[in-house]
């Protein structure tokens, strides 16, 4: 949890280096997306507390169910511009399925389960973006 | 007890906290009360459906007990990640 | 194909700057793992021409079957380490979900239908590792 | 023809790669006429299942023709990744 920027490489080296007799890393990096050429930026609301806590529980979670060596979230909140990095997940394990279905989990958990809310910022004014119901009900699968 | 709002919920209330002092034995019930208060509230927590709230952060279900908990938490679906 | 070590890190940071309009990249890094503390180095035998071949040939397939904005590969042969990056994969989309399929679809072709050829190095001596039916058969669900 | 051999096909072999002279119209053909060279490569093709041939660097099947092809690799399973 953090407002500042982050340098993704710099993190995966980092915790690629931490993960000992690790064979598989997989890492997620969220990238603010610049629909249609008309987002100025985009504003991330969080719940200062219960997000740190959702996230810990998210992992651990990941943790019960996949055999992992170490798992990485890193989310931002505030204001970021199309190209910024929004948030990155990271996860190592022994072989390479359970590194990348633990990611997968992580992401659609976070996506859902975490208090973040974002906000595109144009010319037009500031809209609040929908949960989606793809999103929900990738839960489902876990 | 501490209710927070966030994201467009925040906004159509006005404000990201306050306490209130209610006697509501569930999270529906004290959305009742929000609810006539006034209009603003009432057009916050028109659609419950659209709504989600978190006790002490943890998520709960709007029949949900208020008994000894601190802090209620509204806010729109999460779009984290 | 390379033979020189490479830097995930740099790597990821370079891929994620040149997909203009992504949303989501994924990585995946294969590392050397040190079998039960005995493994002293991993050899990895390639079939020059072909290798090149077959992984652009697995690329432009993830590419036809899913929406990427941009693929990479570095495959590493020679002797390597434990702890040493053996591999890495990259993926950008729009959305996660695609990023995370092309990802996985990517390993598991590489995998099995790549020829690269991996020897493990311990006191005792060299041997080749196996195939494994697990790996085949993962790329039953593509 | 360029016949070449990759990991434990080669070692057992004994060479990374050789020219062959010959007529065979399959790869399967192939693979009888070098067993009946040497004991080396009769261990090398004993079991045909335990092995992956390519055609001018394009994986094929044991029963493919070899009319027009220049390069014939025999290598056991890949285990890249």
């Amino acid at each position: 949890m953090q407002e500042a920027p982050f340098d993704a490489g710099a993190e995966l080296n980092r915790f690629s280096a931490g993960a000992a007799g690790a064979g598989a890393v997989v890492s997620f990096s969220g990238i603010v997306r610049d629909v249609e050429g008309r987002l100025n930026a985009m504003e991330i609301e969080h719940y200062p507390g219960m997000t740190e806590r959702a996230i810990r529980d998210i992992a651990d979670q990941a943790r019960e169910r996949w055999s992992l060596l170490d798992v990485m979230v890193i989310h931002r909140f505030g204001t970021m511009r199309p190209g910024d990095q929004i948030m990155m997940v990271a996860t190592a394990s022994r072989h390479r399925v359970a590194a990348f279905e633990a990611a997968e989990f992580l992401m659609d958990y976070l996506k859902s389960r975490a208090p973040f809310w974002k906000k595109e910022v144009t010319d037009e004014g500031k809209t609040w973006v929908d949960a989606t119901q793809a999103d929900e009900e990738a839960l489902n699968r876990w | 007890m501490n209710v927070l709002y966030f994201a467009w919920v925040r906004e159509r209330i006005g404000l990201p906290r306050e306490t209130v002092e209610t006697e509501a034995a569930t999270v529906a019930a004290l959305v009742e009360e929000l609810k006539a208060r006034e209009e603003r509230y009432a057009a916050a927590f028109a659609d419950i459906s659209a709504l989600r709230v978190a006790l002490d952060q943890e998520l709960a279900d709007f029949d949900a007990p208020l008994a000894g908990v601190r802090e209620v938490a509204f806010f729109p679906p999460m779009t984290g990640g």
